[in-house]
């Protein structure tokens, strides 16, 4: 194990896939001379070279489908977009050509891209710059979705990724890079989608947190316990698609109860789609109908006053499962 | 650009060769027509009639390892590749021995082991894509060029610019063939580009153009061989647009208002079906006898492809959810959610997603014995093309 | 009243805005000469002329931006994309540019703007071409999104979102274009966003269909009364934003069991949205979990025997909602 | 194109106008990234420091009913177009008075008073936008011209192919500024464009061009002021290419190590805000004095600008919500979805999205008294702006 930041482990995915696989490459704006917007490729194209460390100009909509023709050619692109918000520039080519490439033609083709790319409010970045598109992503079926919310996942998801055959849409966090965790150093760790992570025990609710909501949530399970006496079950999907929706249920069915904590828009969000495929499967077990915490339905505003209170936070995630139980927050602020 | 006299002609059979597959695609296409109207084929059928001499003469520029990559009207480039008809109608038919096992369609056909890299129905999507195989030539050291075909409208298409330039700074070795065939569906090419040329609507990018003869499949032979030879020794982007027309609608259900008929005759006077083997006859290296062959035998295998898609079966209905991933380690069982059992007394998730076995075996039975059996059995809105009937195209 | 097919309802509507409103105009492929490729406006040019009806080269994303533009100048632009697909190429513009515009410049500046397109399967017309994409565009704050699944409303809806003063993302869809029905002739009939409509009464299951599964709804409700004795009330949204979710909770109040059948992807669906809704402002009215019936997770197969199985048809309707009451069919095939 | 010559210069007093007004760009940009280090604004800052020459000698070619369209890097138009400092500073701070209200910040100002028709945070995303203000002007037939500036990195953004081709097709009147500072953020223009005379980008598409230079404001002047003429009177697209360069990083946390010392210092040299006063006072238009004076003039309104900025107050919590959606017939109430009282027991979904008062006012409260107090009060993360601080720019 090594202390990495998450950005740090997701370079060291990058770099053990690189120096095992020839087929691996990276293309993206900026990653190369500049280091990478979020500084995950820095020295990268030092090790690597030109040819496998590829600044591109501004073109999503290509970049993307570059990685596509190349993966159907054989090779392993991973293709970095700025942020998640320029990736609807790319969504022709994610939707309509990576996700459905090899179903469409019979599958007599592959699409092995991992598109990575980061999420989230918090920096101030304004309307264009601060959602969480993890809904739209996770609603196109042909896509695996990950969203790793600690460095040992974050590294472990990658470079499972990478291994794949299927095109991956891989959704980092930009409040994330900097967070320090614990991180495998065999090169050969990997971490499988579809499964779910408990980040902690607990026995009176259980609160799914959706990427860095993962660890509001566990922040407001711990606040939870030391205020309040709840014991608060915190589950980490890590991946959207697959889903390991039994490791959720097997919670639910034992605490009864359930809050859902994401940071994207509500309506038709991550969280509703779980809300509803846990109601389906645990109706039964349900004691209080399942919350849902997530951001505000409007475009993340500018003013720090303003993006403070429209996206979750542990206050809005603690009284959420209060509620659950029938109860009030006992202290302010909560 | 220059060097298009420097390419030598192929000897006489392999013009005779040309020709055949220019007849296999005129008669394939036309039977598609017939078995369209006889609602064997669904969808939008695009077809090529009238486009022979550019496919041919383009893609018998390539070698066999170099890739080509086309449109949503691209029966004629699955043939011109290999493809067996057998393969393209039954995917037209929708069946299972269809060359992308029926899920594609007219739209979206394949042919990996030839190296045709797809037809995509997403105008202008497949620029991108042929970009990336090129750009894995070039990671690769291969002696690959990519051929990617696009019609006049696509270059319109934000990825035209994005592409270009891409290309031309990464120094990859393709091709792009503009098949301007002066519409873009009903929109007539003055009307959709401001710059009617186009190609010189790459060099701003550093992609040089040059025109050739669509309907010339010797000139459009030799333009896309100086061309590829270019792209393959230069190792840069090259573009080449052929001047062509297509004789029918854009897709089965067009009235063609936005053109005459007048117009339609004037092309027809130089359709390349015709004018090919007259040439070849007057240069003594076809006789009539030879070119009744050729065309008996076209006629012959078109017959046969559309035997064979009749007696091809139907996808079985449990093959719905292949395909969509590959499965592996990440993806295991045969869909991509772990759904669980469903509640007691609730309905399970997965039969009402896909339907379940009983109702595929009713289609498929009710398919077996006609259309009107199959809406009946579904309950199905009466007319289930009804909504299509009006439309005119796309 | 005047019997109209979807298409002409939807033409009437283009038409009589025209005649009204000097500031609105179409912009979209072949609308013009070529009439349409759904043929709804064919006709218009002839009328209008060049200036009003714009044949636009193919170009989505920035045909999109256009009428962004010309809507903050103060025309009213229409755009037609052909079908719901090619949006992917527009989403830049119609997400991070149309909805946001007004929030993210302080209210300044409006961006009325109509973006019509089809949807659907059901015409083999395969995987780039057979999608139903609600789910994306209702999940984003800033647009109104209409789903229209009659003549009445097709007319009446499009002239609402014509004279509203925020962006509108109006899904039509490819199997209704020549379905006939009543349409008010009153010019100035509309029908407002957020009202849903009961399209049938009923007192033992809420069936809620949308789009054009509100008519695969109405008949599968029909069927439940003839063979097997229930009375299922049928709710046709008509728009996903504003959502009239009232009429929705009023009648799960009353029925206490509900089925959600929607032609999209399952997962993250306007279903899941919908279940989750319910689930949350009806919880104790549920006697039963609510039953989802959507089109299947994958993309669609050109194949009839593939894609006929591949989205609702009655027969599922009539399962699931005899499923939440605790049957099973009574004869075969439903 | 020709005819730049053909543009005379405006007198003296305009000179003085304009120098002042490239003053008061640089003190503001340079008094923001004070501010920013001070944490009294967030988010991304595009400084143009070193482009004034470029946004007033382009912007001072246009009528107050034309249209001017930018990108993330628009303070300057913001401020040339004559926006209130004060309204621009507030922006930044993200204060009610901002000119966008606080909402937008540094990347999407917004003055429509002005005919200031935004900065947009998305590369080449403003580029169809102002090609439909420009139709807004043929449909109306307004003696209207919208200038659209982009930078040399957005003009390889399919929207640019694009907004070309249509603007040319509908004989639009507009004129694209690239000003081309040599870089897209770290990549150097001839490490992302195949051909680096951008001017010749649009020609394939219709749409001449030509360069300007862009450290030079009356030669910017003159060039975009003959192509508005010909935009205008022609009813056509003109494209200008500024040849400029920003002095700063791309934004505020660049290393820059993409760009040697020595190139900087290069263009140091050639600084607008040096050259164009010494050209005026050696040309005898204006003296040590007057510049002086400007001089302090500029910086004594960025002070004002600040101070206005710092008491100016935080949008109110309850303002969160407003201005989603214009209400009206189909949105009534202050949000568009209708919810209903939440089930008992269970959290009401509307409060559970929008946070409540009581955090939004510690907030507030907290940030009154410095950034610790916010992040402690709100069991924020430790550092807040902690993922930005290695976040070396976008
Ligand atoms: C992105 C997208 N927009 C629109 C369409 C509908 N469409 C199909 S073909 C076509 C015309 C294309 O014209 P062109 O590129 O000239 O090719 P041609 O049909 O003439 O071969 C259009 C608009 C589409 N398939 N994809
Ligand atoms: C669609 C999109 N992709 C990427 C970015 C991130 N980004 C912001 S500015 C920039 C560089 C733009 O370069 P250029 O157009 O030359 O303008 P300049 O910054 O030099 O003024 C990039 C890549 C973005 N904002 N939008
Ligand atoms: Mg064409
Ligand atoms: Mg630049």
């Amino acid at each position: 194990m090594a202390e990495l930041r998450y950005r740090e482990a997701l370079r060291e995915a990058l770099r053990e896939e690189m120096r095992r696989d020839q087929r691996v490459f990276l293309m993206g704006e900026d990653i190369g001379v500049f280091g990478g917007a979020f500084k995950v490729t820095e020295g990268l194209l030092e090790e690597f070279g030109e040819q496998r460390v590829r600044d591109t100009p501004i073109s999503e909509n290509s970049i993307v489908g570059f990685g596509i023709g190349a993966a159907m050619a054989g090779l392993r692109p991973v293709v970095e977009l700025m942020t998640i918000n320029f990736a609807l520039l790319a969504f022709d080519q994610i939707v309509n050509h990576a996700a459905h490439i090899h179903y469409m033609f019979g599958g007599q083709t592959r699409v092995p891209l991992v598109i990575r790319m980061p999420q989230g409010a918090g920096h101030q970045l304004g309307p264009t710059h601060s959602h969480c598109f993890e809904a739209l992503f996770a609603h196109v079926p042909g896509l695996l979705v990950a969203v790793p919310s600690t460095p040992a996942d974050a590294k472990g998801l990658l470079k499972a990724a990478i291994r794949d055959e299927n095109p991956v849409v891989f959704i980092e966090h930009e409040s994330l890079y900097s967070e320090r965790g614990e991180v495998p150093e065999d090169p050969d760790a990997l971490v499988n989608f579809g499964s779910a992570a408990i980040r902690r025990e607990g026995s009176d609710v259980t609160i799914v947190g959706v990427s860095r909501m993962a660890r509001t949530a566990t922040r407001a399970a711990q606040a939870l316990a030391d205020s309040e006496g709840v014991s608060a079950e915190v589950i980490d999907p890590r991946t959207l698609r697959p889903l390991d929706l039994e490791t959720i249920l097997a919670s639910v069915r034992k605490t009864n109860r359930c809050v859902i904590v994401e940071e994207g828009w509500p309506h038709g969000g991550v969280g509703a789609n779980l809300a509803a495929l846990i109601a389906e499967q645990a109706f039964d077990y349900l004691d209080a109908p399942i919350a849902r915490v997530s951001g505000a339905d409007l475009p993340m505003p500018y003013s720090k006053v303003l993006e403070d209170i429209a996206y979750p936070h542990e206050p809005q995630v603690m009284r959420a499962a209060l509620g659950t139980l029938g109860r009030q927050p006992a202290r302010d602020g909560a | 650009m220059s060097g298009a006299e420097a390419v030598d002609l192929p000897p006489a059979e392999a013009l005779r060769e040309w020709l055949a597959t220019m007849l296999l695609i005129r008669r394939f296409e036309e039977r598609a027509g017939e078995m369209y109207a006889r609602a064997k084929i669904g969808g939008f059928l695009h077809l090529a009639i009238g486009e022979e001499a550019a496919i041919v003469g383009s893609a018998r520029a390539l070698r066999p390892t170099d890739y080509l990559v086309s449109t949503y009207r691209s029966h004629g480039h699955a043939l011109v590749r290999g493809t067996p008809p057998e393969a393209v109608m039954a995917e037209l038919f929708g069946k299972a021995d269809g060359c992308s096992k029926g899920r594609g369609g007219s739209m979206h056909m394949f042919d990996g082991k030839r190296r045709f890299m797809g037809g995509y129905g997403i105008v202008g999507g497949n620029l991108p894509i042929a970009g990336g195989l090129a750009l894995s030539s070039a990671y690769t050291s291969k002696d690959e060029v990519t051929l990617c075909t696009l019609g006049d409208g696509a270059c319109n298409q934000g990825t035209f610019g994005e592409t270009m330039n891409l290309c031309a700074l990464w120094r990859l070795p393709i091709v792009f063939l503009v098949t301007n065939n002066l519409f873009g569906m009903g929109t007539a090419l003055e009307r959709h580009s401001a710059v009617t040329e186009l190609r010189a609507r790459g060099e701003g990018f550093g992609v040089p153009g040059v025109r050739c003869d669509g309907m010339d499949v010797i000139d459009t032979y030799q333009k896309v061989c100086a061309a590829i030879a270019r792209a393959r020794s230069e190792r840069r982007p090259m573009l080449v647009e052929a001047i062509t027309y297509r004789f029918r609608g854009h897709s089965m259900a067009d009235p063609e208002r936005y053109r005459t008929r007048e117009q339609v005759q004037e092309w027809r006077a130089r359709d390349p079906i015709e004018t090919f083997p007259a040439r070849l006859i007057a240069e003594g290296k076809l006789d009539q006898g030879a070119l009744a062959e050729l065309q008996s035998r076209a006629r012959q295998a078109v017959d046969q492809a559309v035997d064979f898609a009749e007696r091809s079966p139907f996808p079985a209905p449990d093959a719905l959810y292949d395909d969509i991933y590959v499965l592996g380690d990440q993806v295991r069982g045969s869909y991509s959610l772990r759904t669980t059992e469903p509640h007691e007394g609730g309905p399970s998730e997965r039969s009402e997603l896909a339907g379940d076995g009983e109702i595929a075996r009713q289609i498929t039975a009710a398919l077996a014995t006609g259309q009107e059996a199959r809406a009946s059995a579904l309950e199905l809105p009466e007319a289930p093309v009804g909504g299509a009937e009006q439309e005119a195209g796309s």
